[in-house]
């Protein structure tokens, strides 16, 4: 982070230092791969734990339970508040609904989601990482469980190194059974998001699931297991994409943890009562090291295995406060800032910055437009479809008849009655085709289903170019309308 | 010696990595390539396809010209809503007669595997027109020019010659009939007889004036040809029987 | 490769602390780590492949000198392809089942089993009746349109299952038959008079013009005497007969002079196949629900409205319909070819 | 032109890799615009202009005009580059290098003519009539004698890993080229060829064609570029020799195979279609080992990213290759491919993969080379990359997640069916519900072309030898590494 950058990534050195020499082993298997280096992260407390704490609690909160909050829509659509049906294509988010033909909302939500990650990384830096994403935060979940179970990271550590009795055994067992118990509630959690929660966990109970949901559970369950049980920071460091997006969002004023080396160095063990004149603040404790999740050290500046999770920032202030000096040598900072501390100016963050307002500008654009599409979403759509085959009949009045399939899209929850009217022909006679006494002022369309009618216009006209019309489709009990521009034909095409 | 070390033989000789790097990606080609040209264990024995009509090869060509493929596949795959939709899944031997494949790898309009026959003649010169004149939400280019173009006749039996040479079975007389045939598939006027067409190509030939423009052969009738004749070829209540046995 | 400087030395990296290869290039800027690969990605890797050579051992994977290994499973896409269409023809078993038991009547009224036939019927027809009739029932010269509102025979419902199933004209028993005298042909009709008959039968769907004032008088007097007896005295036809309309501005054959005469000098008799014994009867019903989908299909009269399923007499006097109830016994015999024979009715 | 003032080593041919490098940029802007054209025909069918200008013709071109035209020159510049820096000689073969750069052009020209006025072979990424496949024959074996003898000849005593991507690339393009386009003229004097392949064969050949058209000219060629540019601008070693050992040779072997995943469901064997299938799963790691190397390569400088917004460029597109890689084996089993294949989906995924992959890459690799080439000290404004990357990665975002969603529901539509076991949707039906997205789409292809556009002024202006005095005036308190940065150099 300096002009010191040279001294960066130091996972090796710091952690494997033997692993250097490459030559030696290289005609062995493990010499071609290269084992992962498990993690023992340390506990700690302090004021980004427990946000993580917190956030992690919300997350999985809201991930376990939401399916079970309701949502009143009436008698004819599902009450689960948030639910995927994919047997009847609709998708419930509390007050929102939605059919099919649109989920270009989707497209929005990923174009928002995509714009709200650059622009929290432009400013904060991997915050997501640090505290939200999944693997992070099953991750975190994977490792509290190893330390309720094993202790904390030496006891850990030991546990691991040491020999197979029947107390290691027990334990690991007890690990890993857990882990398969939390990776199973989380496959079953994702589940109920596409069916009706309570009726699906009583049916598991009853034992009565789907090869399909079956299928699913079992392999989010193993994959909740390995990833956060195994994969663990490998994922972060070697396959995330949207670890470098975020990388590369980066300039010198967003926020990262950052080592103060010039307040820190010269590091050193301090004994209590010790002058710190001509040192640094740094005690050299390693706090930093051994509370870190994916195994590095921060003092080596900005590593691209840093998730901004701010344990270390936790470790180190426990530790000042302990030595008596001020906290904030391990600290979230910019780039910008630190440098300008060195030159003893006085920078001050930035946060309102050009990009801010790109990201912010874009967000709200984004987001705007989604609001209102969501707002002015008609309840009432109509779709015409132009009969193809034939173009158009001619009756034994002489009149010109054309046929169409119409399509009326009530997304209501009440059965309607609607009336269709065709524009743009003189004397247009409609009549519709459907079983029972249906009319063109009566076509009945069930709540929350799409009504499929068949219907003929008729005309007294003289052959030519396609003629424009235009169907409107009236809401016989609210007068809610929509309209679809459609053509009448009249000839076969000749040159 | 370990394999860093006898790669380095590969990194310090480039005539070496050259030769290494042939073989490594050959082997997968000829594997998976070669095996095809077993005619009778890829292609069904089907009665029924038949190599195009001269008038249907112009008309091939003009949708291989147009870029049709880029929009429109032709192969009906064997999952139900493809076939509910389009028809019964296409064969190997209908395609047998492509020089080259036209089965295209999108589908931003229609499968054309089978649309002959499905619509008639005058909705495809309307809709080729103008597409939007009969199908508003269309998004297809039109190809009007189609009808004012005078399809190129005179040469067609050069093109059959050409086929012949990769191994579409046209005789001496259906090349030297080229032009002729072409004309007379395209009329539906009495006085042509469509003897010599019938004759050489099976009664199902389709020989009509398709564009309803009887004083010239144009681009529009030789494609209209075509795509009417697009998987009308295999008699299916034939060929179930067959598949049982297909490869 | 010329030039061999030794440039084996390796070195510690002094950022990670690994050792290089000791290659490097372009002025020693370029130099490569000898580090290890990670172990997950071999065994990301090791799993990929034992996979793939399961799935070779269960599906078709692997040609051989005489074809290819055909997997343990017996995995084929066709096979494949009739399971799934399996679970779609065991959903609509369920309407089919109700469907048969329904007459006409219960089936015109009911939103499902309405939906249920005009699709089945749309599908039958691009099999069986596009062929004449054109894939949108459009029809052609000598096969009627079935999209317009004229009929010959009749377009109600159960006229319709009619004509479906003995066919007009057709070889099956219980068809329904007329012939028009070849009038020009037999020698019936003098030239004269049969273009004096034209000129009436044009004015009635095309208003009489001054010019032709006398012909078509001549002409109404020709019709009187040799044509009213099927197309009534006003030419609207005679559906009992299956003789058309000639006051609207439907022709079969063509409405201009030339077509007419023809008509007129040879007459037509159309045919249309029988389709009992090879469309089985839901079939047919389907079919007849879809053809008066079309647009032209008419109210059944309403004096037969009694409620018996299945076929109802057709007001017909030739045709003895209600012997129709029982399926005729050389049913399975010509199931064989599906082909309708196409008759060209032009004679 | 401007390259007689400019004195760069004589010991390089670099006379030649400007040239590709200007021809690059020229091509990337019109193959971006025609692409934008086509995705508006797409939205708004009014913007077909028959015949010449109708979307049947165009889309070849934009296909070819970016695969071809500004990646092969991108290919052509960046191999051209490396090979003389990696082995220390000057490339072979005296005017050679510059006839390649000629007949490329003539060959890429000839292509274009071709498409507007419907000269094609009909196959997909190898549409160009005999004649220019001749031409291009001709021109790729001296590429081929250009880069195997400048190999030959070279001073260092190991071939760097960047060059046996190149030389895989070239070798495995041409093999392609040749198999791929086997077809017999109706006569000299006419550009109508019919190929001898037909049907099934057809069909397998031109997928091995073209599936390893994306593996060996999109992959394994801009791999090469990759294993230069990101260490000499990270100023990091490559971080392990070993895995290249590895994923090279299982990449060149096992991609070959991969092809009939292209034809799930067809008419091919199903053998040939499991083959590839099987194949393109084992070909996910293999491809992720260049991430891998990639990612890995910046460990240990990933606080430049900070302040460099070309080494952005180059972690982007190595994090869109690492996505495209993976989604490629996972499109490629069968039953989602049963859904994916036809629709929009594959359109996200190979974009996903050109714009953020090829692209990116590219355009690292020329904002490394233009100061360098024109021998400046520094590109005409630092500030202007950035501009371009942010613009070209939000048009990335709305291009991809378009697709995604609008390919995805199209395929569910398809294969919809109502209770009563017959399909709920008519094909017209989902051509409609693709409006919003074909919109959607358009803007994000805008938005990439405008980058483009943005990155050609700056190289102009770069050349021209401007420097942004507003830019650079400001500069100073952001120290030493900046202006070592602003060089090109690894700081």
């Amino acid at each position: 982070m300096t002009e010191k950058q040279a001294g960066t990534t130091n996972r090796s050195k710091s952690n494997q230092p033997n692993n250097s020499a490459g030559a030696g082993n290289e005609e062995t298997f493990s010499g071609y791969f290269k084992k992962q280096e498990k993690v023992y992260p340390k506990r700690v407390w302090g004021r980004f734990r427990k946000l993580k704490w917190v956030a992690m609690i919300v997350t999985l909160g809201i991930y376990y339970l939401a399916p079970f909050l309701r949502w009143d829509r009436g008698p004819n659509a599902p009450d689960q508040a948030i639910l995927i049906d994919l047997p009847n294509r609709r998708a419930y988010w509390f007050f929102i609904e939605i059919w099919p033909q649109e989920v270009y909302f989707l497209t929005g939500i990923l174009v928002t989601a995509a714009v709200a990650l650059f622009f929290v990384t432009s400013l904060y830096g991997r915050v997501w990482c640090g505290y939200l994403c999944p693997q992070t935060v099953w991750t975190d979940l994977f490792v509290w469980v190893e330390r309720i179970v094993q202790g904390d990271r030496n006891a850990r550590k030991k546990l691991q190194e040491g020999p197979w009795t029947l107390d290691k055994v027990k334990k690991i067992a007890l690990t890993h059974f857990i882990w398969l118990i939390i990776g199973w509630c989380t496959a079953g959690s994702f589940v109920l998001y596409f069916n009706d929660a309570p009726t699906l966990v009583q049916s598991f109970f009853h034992l009565d699931v789907s090869p399909t949901v079956l299928a699913f559970i079992v392999g989010l369950t193993l994959s909740t297991y390995i990833m956060a049980g195994f994969a663990r920071e490998q994922v972060c460091t070697f396959m995330c994409p949207y670890a470098r997006f975020q990388s590369a969002m980066f300039d010198p004023d967003t926020l990262i943890i950052g080592y103060d080396e010039q307040r820190g160095e010269k590091r050193g063990k301090h004994k209590a009562g010790e002058s710190w004149e001509g040192r640094g603040h740094c005690i050299d404790c390693t706090a930093c090291v051994q509370v870190c999740p994916m195994g590095i050290d921060i003092r080596n500046g900005l590593q691209m295995e840093c998730i901004a999770c701010g344990l270390c920032v936790d470790a180190c202030d426990n530790i000042m406060d302990k030595v008596g000096l001020p906290r904030g040598l391990v600290r979230y900072d910019t780039e910008r800032h630190m440098k300008a501390l060195v030159k003893g100016g006085k920078e001050r963050f930035r946060i309102l910055r050009p990009r801010t307002f790109y990201y912010g500008g874009l967000l709200a654009l984004v987001g705007g437009i989604m609001l209102y599409g969501l707002l002015t979403r008609a309840p009432l759509e109509l779709h015409v479809l132009h009969d193809r085959n034939p173009l158009f009949v001619r009756l034994s009045s002489g009149e010109i008849r054309n046929g169409y399939e119409l399509k009326i899209l009530n997304k209501t929850h009440e059965d309607h009655n609607f009336t269709i009217t065709v524009s743009g022909l003189n004397d247009a006679k409609l009549e519709v085709r459907a079983p029972g006494d249906i009319t063109p002022e009566t076509l009945f369309v069930g709540a929350d289903k799409v009504g499929h009618y068949h219907i003929f216009v008729s005309a007294k006209v003289e052959e030519g170019n396609p003629l424009p019309v235009v169907f409107t489709i009236r809401n016989n009990e609210n007068g809610n309308t929509d309209t679809y521009d459609s053509v009448f034909i009249t000839r076969r095409t000749k040159l | 010696m370990s394999l860093l070390r006898k790669h380095e033989k590969l990194e310090r000789n480039s005539v070496l990595l050259l030769i290494f790097s042939i073989l490594a990606v050959l082997v997968g080609g000829i594997v998976e390539v070669i095996p095809l040209f077993r005619m009778e264990t890829v292609i069904e024995p089907v009665k029924g396809v038949r190599p195009y009509t001269p008038l249907e090869l112009a008309g091939y060509n003009i949708y291989v010209r147009e870029g049709c493929y880029v929009c429109h596949s032709q192969q009906i795959r064997p999952l139900r809503d493809e076939v509910a939709r389009y028809g019964h899944y296409s064969l190997a031997a209908e395609s047998m007669y492509d020089h080259p494949f036209q089965w295209g790898s999108k589908r931003t309009g229609p499968d054309l595997a089978r649309v002959g026959g499905k619509y008639s003649d005058a909705w495809h010169v309307a809709h080729l027109k103008n597409p939007r004149d009969v199908v508003p939400e269309s998004i297809m280019p039109p190809y009007s020019f189609l009808s004012k173009n005078a399809a190129k006749i005179d040469d067609l039996g050069q093109h059959l010659k050409t086929l012949r040479l990769t191994g579409v079975p046209y005789s001496d007389e259906e090349i030297e009939n080229a032009t002729a045939d072409a004309e007379a598939q395209a009329s539906s006027d009495e006085r042509i007889s469509h003897d010599g067409l019938i004759e050489r190509y099976g009664d199902k030939v389709v020989a009509r004036d398709f564009d309803g423009q009887p004083e010239l052969v144009s681009e529009m009738d030789a494609l209209i040809a075509y795509l009417q004749v697009l998987g009308t070829m295999v008699d299916f209540k034939d060929a179930e029987k067959v598949e049982e046995s297909a490869p | 490769m010329t030039d061999d400087h030794n440039k084996t030395e390796k070195k510690i990296d002094a950022v990670s602390g690994v050792q290089t290869t000791g290659h490097s290039w372009d002025n020693g800027s370029l130099e490569e780590l000898n580090n290890p690969a990670p172990r997950w990605w071999v065994i990301v890797w090791l799993i990929t492949i034992v996979w793939a050579i399961g799935y070779w051992v269960v599906y078709p994977a692997w040609p051989t000198l005489s074809g290819n290994t055909k997997g343990t499973a017996g995995w084929t896409e066709y096979k494949k392809l009739a399971e799934d269409q399996a679970e779609i023809t065991a959903r609509q078993n369920v309407y089919l089942g109700r469907f048969e038991g329904a007459s006409f009547d219960q089936i015109m009224n009911d939103p499902e089993l309405y939906a249920f036939a005009v699709a089945g019927g749309r599908a039958a027809f691009k099999d069986n009746c596009a062929t004449c009739h054109g894939s949108g029932a459009e029809g052609g010269k000598g096969y009627p349109n079935l999209n317009d509102d004229d009929w010959l025979w009749g377009g109600d419902i159960e006229t319709i299952y009619q004509t479906l199933k003995y066919g007009i004209r057709s070889e099956h028993e219980d068809t329904r038959i007329s012939q028009m005298p070849s009038f020009g042909k037999d020698g019936l009709l003098q030239p004269e008079e049969i273009n004096q008959v034209i000129a009436f039968v044009q004015s009635l769907s095309q208003g009489h013009e001054g010019a032709h004032a006398e012909e078509i008088d001549a002409g109404a007097q020709v019709f009187a005497d040799n044509c009213a007896a099927c197309h009534g005295d006003n030419g609207k036809g005679m559906r009992e007969v299956g003789a058309p309309n000639l006051s609207d501005n439907i022709w079969l054959y063509g409405g201009d002079h030339d077509s007419i005469y023809e008509s007129v000098f040879n007459a037509h008799a159309g045919v249309m196949p029988a389709w009992v014994g090879r469309l089985d009867n839901n079939t047919i019903r389907e079919l007849a629900v879809y053809v008066h989908s079309l647009g032209g299909g008419e109210a059944t009269p309403a004096a037969e409205g009694d409620d018996q399923p299945m076929e109802e007499a057709a007001p017909v006097e030739e045709m003895p319909a209600q012997e129709t109830v029982k399926e005729p016994e050389n049913d399975g015999e010509t199931s064989g070819n599906n082909e309708p024979e196409q008759e060209q009715p032009a004679e | 032109m401007t390259a007689s003032s400019v004195t760069t080593s004589p010991r390089y041919n670099d006379d030649v890799v400007r040239l590709f490098t200007l021809a690059t940029t020229f091509w990337g802007v019109v193959g971006l615009a025609a692409g934008l054209f086509i995705a508006l025909q797409l939205a708004f069918p009014q913007l077909n202009i028959e015949p010449f200008l109708n979307f049947g013709r165009l889309r070849p071109l934009h296909t070819s005009a970016v695969i071809f035209a500004f990646g092969g020159n991108a290919l052509f510049a960046t191999s051209y580059y490396i090979v003389q820096r990696t082995c220390g000689v000057r490339l072979w073969g005296g005017w050679l290098p510059t006839f390649t750069f000629w007949g490329y052009q003539a060959f890429i020209v000839m292509a274009a003519i071709g498409y507007v006025t419907g000269v094609t072979q009909s196959k997909e990424y190898a549409e160009p009539e005999w004649y220019a496949d001749l031409w291009l024959t001709v021109v790729w074996v001296a590429y081929f004698l250009v880069y195997m003898m400048t190999l030959v000849t070279r001073r260092e005593s190991h071939i760097y890993v960047a060059n046996w991507f190149f030389l895989s690339f070239i070798v495995t393009v041409a093999i392609l080229h040749l198999g791929n386009n086997v077809e017999i003229p109706v006569s000299l004097l006419g550009a109508k060829s019919y190929s001898v392949p037909s049907g099934v064969q057809s069909a397998m050949i031109q997928w091995w064609y073209g599936h390893n058209a994306v593996g060996f000219f999109l992959t394994s060629g801009f791999l090469g570029m990759m294993y230069y540019f990101i260490p000499k601008r990270a100023g990091r070693p490559v971080y392990s020799y070993r895995l290249s050992i590895l994923h090279f040779w299982s990449l060149i072997f096992i991609y070959i195979w991969a092809g009939p995943h292209h034809l799930h469901y067809t008419a091919l064997p199903d053998w040939a279609q499991t083959l590839g299938m099987t194949f393109s799963i084992m070909l996910w790691m293999p491809s992720w080992g260049g991430m891998i190397n990639g990612v890995m390569t910046l460990s240990g400088a990933w606080n430049k990213l900070r302040e460099d917004p070309v080494l952005r460029f180059m972690i982007i597109s190595v994090a869109f290759y690492g996505m495209s890689t993976f989604e490629g084996p996972l499109m490629s089993i069968k039953s989602v491919n049963a859904l994916s294949h036809y629709t929009d989906w594959t359109i996200g995924h190979v974009h996903s993969g050109a714009l953020g992959w090829n692209g990116f890459i590219t355009f690292g690799a020329l904002y490394y080379l233009v100061p360098k080439l024109w021998n400046r000290e520094k590109l005409y404004s630092m500030k202007l990359v950035n501009l371009h990357l942010w613009i070209a990665t939000i048009g990335i975002v709305l291009y991809i997640s378009a697709m995604w969603v609008s390919g995805i529901m199209q395929g569910l539509m398809w294969r919809s069916y109502d209770e009563m076991g017959f399909l709920e949707y008519s094909f017209v039906e989902t051509v409609m519900a693709m409006h919003p997205f074909y919109v959607i789409r358009a803007l994000g292809g805008l938005l990439y072309l405008s980058g483009s556009l943005i990155m050609a002024y700056n190289f102009w202006r770069t050349i021209r030898g401007d420097v942004n005095e507003k830019e650079y005036g400001v500069s100073g308190n952001s120290g030493a590494a900046d202006k070592a940065i602003l060089k090109g150099e690894p700081a």
